[in-house]
């Protein structure tokens, strides 16, 4: 069931550059259970596309099946969305991107969803570098189907049911950026100063955007114990650098100390604003951030922040050389060679 | 004839004559696989057709690259029988390994040619059959260095031989290798010498032509030769599809193949030189149809072409497009199953799979094509009917269509058609309708046909965005778990299936005299020419049949009445489970008795022989009791 | 009863006359799922059982963890109706949510009990029902400190009051509390305390017991109260299944679980410790059932347990099962599709996909149990079957029947039972296979049932080996691509489909009168309670209705023999296509005239006055014609 | 079409310790090209397993769908082989494993097999580190079906029709590594002297053990340009060390020099010789060969050799402590917990 909010906007609610306030960006009411970590990124989802002025119509938003994949319900009730089935997003979301570039596309998934049923999609989708931010909301879990372990639960992590889990996990962002990935970033659902800036910045990235957030599941997974509990990773986390976005065309206002932080100017002009950085942390090296992931969790810590950028991505339309004209546009004349060519084929098969 | 017959190793006298036939024969060829022996033989009925005679070629291939037999076969029918025929007139028995069994396959009084450089097997000689014998590997021994080159010749030799044996005109030949070579001209001389040796051997040691033989004709008209799955490729690009998703499955690569080969001459941006389409070769097959359903929510026509494991594996996804009503397009070229069965032999056997494909109450619409000619309507049709219905439509073409030449209707294109996209509502027509004061409901029956209107994303700033899922929702798109709805929103695609009827293409009714028998037939797909031959050869036999092609599924009315009209209505079809028939019995609630089975499904395309056989049997049964 | 009735905000007269009833009603519970209600209402349903009276509890639960509203309905009847009911006699309203709903559903003359501690909406008073009033927040506000605490004895409290107002035995309930804390002592006395609240409170403001009440029988004898995922999990592990690869999905998660509940502890190898089973959470459905076809190859039992989405994924896989003939089990716990559809609701609607699962000529073995003992019972059974088919058997349960508990007779295994793992070579019958001569051939029909033997791997040095394959093979198991060698296989394929009937369970029939009735009535799975309920019901009108409970797939002689008695077979289902009744017509080739479909998809179970009214109404328009 | 070979073995074939020649190890005659790369690796494995004694019956050879999942028919034909469907050898396999650990489980597959339809299960069973030998035969391409793209094709490799690959490859070893396996090599169809000592010792470990072996497809991808050429391979190959098997329980007679010799020694005792290794090499480490993986790469070389082992691997039987003993050889007895543990369930029931 789903609860339409009341659609009622308050006359003083302040608005952004396209005159909309908050509330347009926002969703149905969540049905999620109360505190899960699913509802935080939904928000910050909401509050990057809001403060970036982006236009909700021109945003899809695509899921798979879970708990996570029910959230594209909860945020920009104004675009197109589009629940797929269990860990195929990322096939559908290649679909509708080839049918029209010119939209943003949001994939949400769940850490079943994409490291489980999905792992053959998801790993291909990366490689293909889709335009798209692909955004993992990691539990460690399976929420829906009542908190069985999944194939991020990390090594030794205690479930809910108090055994400890002995499969090694699969790191998304180190595998996406083993397969190519050109933008990889890990948050954590409880850190909205990083995953806001994050979230603008994925969606500026022309290509294949991963963001692996850890997202607490408050019903099957935050005991004492499991490793993707809101205090294991409030505990655990170690950011490679705080951010800041600014869109492009955005006049940069905040003064920057030049010794410790790093502009990372995108493919639209935007710019990624890296502050104190961790020691031979190289933003443009996905060999230094696999480095660097391995080393924290080695030592059980959560490397997070933006890990890898590539600021001049060939995104799959790039590679196939689609008419920049969104292929969903084409008129029958540009698409029907006509019967005057049929003609000639057919005399060519006589 | 005196220079022919003889087979150097034995005295053995031929016992029963030969056949004697001019433009009604089979022609088989047996190569081994790898060799190159294709072109050269689709060159020889190619050169048939040419004579103005009705050919009808089929490959007969193993699920493997190299070095294992292969055959092709060439039924020339002056009468106009395209159905595989049983029993060879001709057999250009290339393969030692399968010589065997291609000598016994000869029919009495028929003929053998061979590769005579080296003796032929005492033990497979037989004294009914005639033994031609050209020292091939001789002559490209002494032609030609290169091994290559001495295999790849060593087929064009023996198309010239045949040319000569059969009285095929030169010039057809070397005017076939010149269209070949176009753009390679180098390679025209040495064809037409290698042509030129066969003739010229076969002239000089054989009394030519033979008893079977070609005579020119004009029976094809304007007629193409094609095969159905590069029809099915020029029909999308002709359909407009712009988003593909594929992954290889032999019998089914070639269309997309030929989609690409296509569109790469005829969908480029004149302006940029970028492409006005996107193929995407998929992970597997589960991928392909998700990138068709994502690129046809999004508004752009997309299909995919797979064969009976893909359509198992896309089983899901499928489910998913009906209830999400996703107008999706797949053509299934069906191959021999269960499981990976025989992967390079013909059969109809997904029928069942495909209309009711995936869990729950799903059902699907089919197309059945049996020409080239209807495999580029259909499947640019499939686009119409899809967009039009929003639901998968399937076109159940197969190995037997999809990979052999046929002879066809040629390809016609009506300049002044639109796309039919169906109903959908564009950024105007959202406004007058909030004008109106109505709200838009994505699954609201406006029209009360079962069929609701979409929007496509972006369309509008702030109207007509909504939620598109495969679980159970109202008529605003919005979830649901209430009964009342789920069972609403069912019998409305159930309306929509009822709708579609009206859209599918209407079944092709021949009649067997100006009134109707009281006997019928109902075919569909490739066993359509194999059955029209029955029909003739039991009217000949005082048994009249009317004959009604099916064309789509959902069935429609016609055939219904047809059925109706009829006390018996024969189904003949190519697989176990007379899967078409369960269908009819099913969806037109007809009484199984009613609808006696006609089936042949060993991999082979079915012949009118076997349908007779079958008919004459059952009728001589029902006759008994 | 004075103290009850009054709602404290409304003046307004009761119309209506309370209901009575002594065990024959309905109570519903409403609650927000997430809060604990679950196990305080089971608490109830059982009390009630052990007060010797048969009932049937269902679920209605959303898909979602926490918050929405979710509903338990218990069904008291003491002549022994097990289907669902429509029409809430009690309706236990602890959600405000679903409140104005909840308060709608109930009959004239019905209760409502609700929290008192704030005031009801005025709009939703009903002057025809009986609001009961319980300040259960007050109360436990009260009572309890913790916030956690206050949430679920809420629900215990009312439970306590229910006990007051139906008049059930405290005792029972003091008794179920024990029983449900064994090993966690400490939580005894809170428990019964919270239950002594709500019965005191009840039994001081209201005159209890109520017009509608429980009176101690002895009726349930020695059944048994469980859901049927436990009994297919505990079957399995009496089966001797050990290797189980799975996916979670709702409904079936619970047969997995169960497995292993019972595997851990009656499956461990006494010396070591260590398991003596491997279950493998698989990546996806289509691993879960490789790894199903791995372990059963390698002559392991080997089940998964999925519903529909898994279904549709797992085809590919099950139709190289049927074609390489392996002995799979899979327990599809059915919910209402098509795709995600309503997960949490109830359906029969995957039979047609289950029993025609894959492309190609496919059919599949089902068993459709009724109750947990079937599922127990049907679950074991199947690896017998499978084994000695040597092909997948899928046992149909459903949401109904697998997540709710019902009342069933109790398990019985017989210790003399062997397993029959059908046609297995040992090393010593392959030694005397050769010293007799013979050549062993995976594929020979040696017995002409269609079944042939198998090895498995390992199992000798130097004989019995051969390779598996989805693809085409003759009887020494060797890859061909001959046609005729593919059609002798593929009727082998039909005649072991045919003996197959001779090893499924019988079908249970139900005579109306000592003489067969010229009308009959076929039903399966969770459909028979609800249909012999109806039979009873018409019977009353003077409507004989002879029944026919199929147990499994392929039919066998009874089946046909019981339609062919009949002039007019209904077939009652939870489908929309009427999907058994598809099989019954062309398996056994019987007139669609003949078999009336009944039909209720709704997810909701179906009811014995849904079929009443479905076939009255049928009888009547046949009449009019 | 299987040709089975005559069953004549010479009276003076050499024979191993169990007295079966070579022959004894072979298959029906392959119907692959001829000069295909995979046929090689049959013989390879027909050279491991006689060599090394094993008895032929104790194996059991899957694979999934293509030209080199046709192989098991070629080697060991007294040994059970399952050719299952495209990409799904790892479960099969799994549950075969499941159900009987003591033999010796072969999968072969190819690169369209494991890197797209099949990349979720072979990342599972990788993960779950069953107890088998698995084989990739890498051609780069779709043999079976004539040669297209694979997700192994190298970027910018020519394709026989002439095109350059546009998409980043899947490194099946690299991703293996990051997965946790417990034994990665690399080799080459045309390298006998690495092949063979690699499968013997893949055999022997008690683990998942993966080795991508390039196999050129000379009908498809033997071409100018392909980068799974022959040539090619030649000339780009490098290994990380000469190897040497040595069978547990067989001594060593072979003197090795010391200092550029290390000895592995595997759980069954079995030793491993490497000689001269490259510089920096820790067969130990994973992230020692990951990098030297990728600097290859980078330089267009290819690392052939055992590029790690984990000497005292835990696999799947042990992450769930099954019985030793076979499950599928438990009796009735064993298995079935009989009547009375059932009327005493019953009895909780009421
Ligand atoms: C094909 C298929 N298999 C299984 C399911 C059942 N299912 C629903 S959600 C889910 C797992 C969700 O886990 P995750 O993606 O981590 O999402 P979360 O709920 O944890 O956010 C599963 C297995 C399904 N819907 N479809
Ligand atoms: C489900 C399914 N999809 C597609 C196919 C067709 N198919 C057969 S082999 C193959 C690819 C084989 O490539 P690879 O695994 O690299 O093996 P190779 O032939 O190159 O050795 C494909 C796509 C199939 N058999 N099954
Ligand atoms: S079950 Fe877990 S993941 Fe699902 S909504 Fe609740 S807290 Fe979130
Ligand atoms: S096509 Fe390629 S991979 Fe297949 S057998 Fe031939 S050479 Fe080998
Ligand atoms: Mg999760
Ligand atoms: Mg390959």
């Amino acid at each position: 069931m789903t609860y339409q909010k009341p659609n009622f906007r308050h006359p003083l609610a302040p608005t952004n550059n396209l005159g909309l306030s908050r509330r347009e960006y926002e969703g149905a009411l969540s049905t999620l259970c109360a505190g899960c970590g699913h509802d935080s990124i939904s928000n910050a989802i909401i509050t990057a596309c809001f403060e970036n002025s982006i236009e909700p119509h021109k945003v899809a938003k695509l899921s798979g099946i879970g708990c996570s994949s029910k959230t594209p319900t909860y945020f920009l009730g104004n675009s197109h969305g589009f629940n797929t089935v269990h860990g195929r997003m990322p096939s559908v979301t290649t679909g509708a991107n080839m049918a029209n570039r010119d939209l943003t596309y949001i994939g949400v998934s769940g850490d079943g969803d994409s490291a489980s049923i999905g792992l053959g999609q998801f790993a291909h989708v990366v490689r293909r570098n889709l335009n798209m931010l692909y955004i993992v909301e990691n539990n460690g879990c399976y929420g829906l189907t009542k908190g069985q372990n999944s194939a991020t639960t990390d090594l030794g992590s205690i479930s809910k049911s108090g055994n400890a889990n002995k499969f090694s996990p699969i790191d998304l962002c180190n595998l996406s950026m083993q397969l190519g990935a050109t933008f990889v970033a890990r948050s954590f659902s409880g850190d909205k100063d990083q995953l806001v800036p994050l979230i603008k910045a994925a969606m500026s990235h022309r290509g294949f955007a991963f963001i692996d957030v850890i997202s607490p599941c408050v019903t099957f997974n935050n005991n004492p114990g499991s490793k993707k509990s809101y205090d294991f990773v409030r505990e655990h986390q170690e950011a490679t650098s705080n951010i800041d976005f600014v869109p492009m065309q955005q006049e940069i206002t905040t003064q920057y100390d030049a010794g410790t932080t790093q502009e990372v100017t995108l493919h639209d002009g935007s710019v990624i604003h890296l502050h104190k950085p961790i020691d031979g942390f190289d933003i443009h090296n996905p060999r230094t951030a696999m480095r660097a992931m391995k080393d924290h969790q080695e030592r059980d810590e959560i490397l997070t922040g933006l890990l890898y950028v590539d600021t001049d991505p060939v995104d799959l339309h790039d590679v196939i050389n689609t008419n920049s004209k969104p292929l969903n546009s084409l008129t029958k004349e540009e698409l029907c060679p006509g019967n005057k060519t049929l003609q000639s084929i057919n005399e060519s098969l006589r | 004839m005196s220079k022919v017959i003889k087979v150097n190793n034995t005295s053995s006298e031929r016992n029963s004559a030969s056949i004697s036939g001019i433009n009604e024969f089979v022609v088989k060829f047996a190569n081994i696989n790898g060799t190159g022996s294709a072109s050269a033989n689709n060159m020889f009925a190619k050169a048939v057709f040419r004579m103005g005679l009705p050919i009808s070629p089929k490959n007969i291939f193993p699920s493997n690259i190299q070095g294992l037999p292969t055959w092709y076969e060439v039924r020339v029918s002056e009468k106009g029988y395209l159905a595989r025929r049983d029993g060879i007139d001709i057999m250009v028995a290339m393969n030692p390994q399968s010589l065997a069994g291609d000598v016994a396959s000869v029919l009495p009084g028929g003929y053998l040619l061979y590769d005579s450089t080296k003796t032929i097997d005492l033990r497979l000689v037989r004294n009914d059959i005639t033994y031609i014998g050209l020292p091939l590997t001789d002559i490209c021994r002494r032609e030609y260095k290169d091994a290559r080159q001495r295999q790849l010749f060593k087929n064009i030799i023996y198309v010239g031989a045949l040319a000569a044996l059969l009285d095929i005109d030169f010039t057809v030949l070397t005017g076939l290798v010149s269209d070949q070579f176009k753009g390679k001209e180098k390679l025209i001389a040495p064809n037409i010498h290698a042509l030129e040796l066969g003739y010229q051997y076969a002239n000089k040691n054989f009394s030519c032509p033979l008893s079977i033989r070609i005579e020119k004709r004009d029976l094809v008209g304007d007629k193409i030769l094609i095969d159905g799955n590069s029809a099915s490729g020029l029909g999308a690009v002709y359909g407009g599809a712009t988003v593909v998703g594929w992954y290889p499955i032999t019998p089914s690569t070639s269309v997309i193949e030929a989609f690409e080969k296509y569109a790469k001459r005829l969908r480029i941006d004149p302006g940029t030189g970028a492409i006005n389409y996107a193929t995407v070769q998929a992970e597997d097959e589960i991928a392909a149809i998700g990138i068709v359903i994502g690129g046809a929510w999004n508004g752009a026509r997309s299909f995919t072409a797979t064969s009976g494991p893909g359509v198992s594996l896309m089983g899901e996804f499928l489910g998913l497009a009906y209830f999400a009503e996703i107008p999706v397009v797949l053509v299934d070229v069906q191959r021999a199953g269960p499981s990976t069965g025989m992967p390079t032999r013909t059969q109809q056997s997904d029928i069942t799979a495909a209309a009711y494909s995936s869990h729950g109450d799903t059902k699907h619409v089919l197309l059945f094509p049996s020409t080239p000619k209807e495999c580029f309507d259909m499947t640019a049709d499939a686009f119409d009917l899809a967009e039009r219905l929003q639901t998968p439509v399937m076109v159940m073409s197969d190995l037997d269509l999809g990979m052999n030449d046929h002879m066809s209707e040629p390809f016609e294109w009506d300049d002044d058609r639109a796309y039919d996209r169906g109903k959908v509502l564009s950024a105007e027509q959202l406004d007058e309708l909030s004008a109106n004061g109505k709200k838009f409901g994505r699954y609201l029956d406006v029209d009360n046909d079962g069929i609701c209107y979409r929007t496509f994303p972006g369309a509008h700033p702030d109207k007509g965005s909504f939620f598109t899922r495969g679980s159970s929702r109202d008529p605003y798109a919005v979830y649901t778990e209430d009964g009342a709805e789920y069972v609403a929103n069912m019998e409305r695609l159930i309306r929509k299936f009822e709708t579609a009827k009206e859209y599918v293409p209407k079944p092709e009714q021949k009649l067997a005299g100006k009134r109707a028998s009281k006997r019928g037939v109902i075919y569909y797909g490739t066993s359509a020419a194999a059955t029209e031959e029955a029909i003739d050869l039991l009217k000949e036999k005082g048994i009249n049949l009317d004959g009604l092609r099916v064309r789509a599924f959902p069935f429609n009315k016609d055939v219904e009445d047809f059925i109706e009209k009829h006390d018996t209505v024969f189904v003949v079809e190519q697989n176990r489970d007379a899967q078409l028939r369960s269908m009819l019995i099913n969806e037109l609630e007809v009484s199984p008795k009613q609808l006696p089975k006609v089936l042949n499904y060993d991999g082979s395309p079915i012949t009118a022989a076997c349908i007779c056989e079958n008919i004459l049997e059952q009728l001589t049964e029902k006759e008994a009791c």
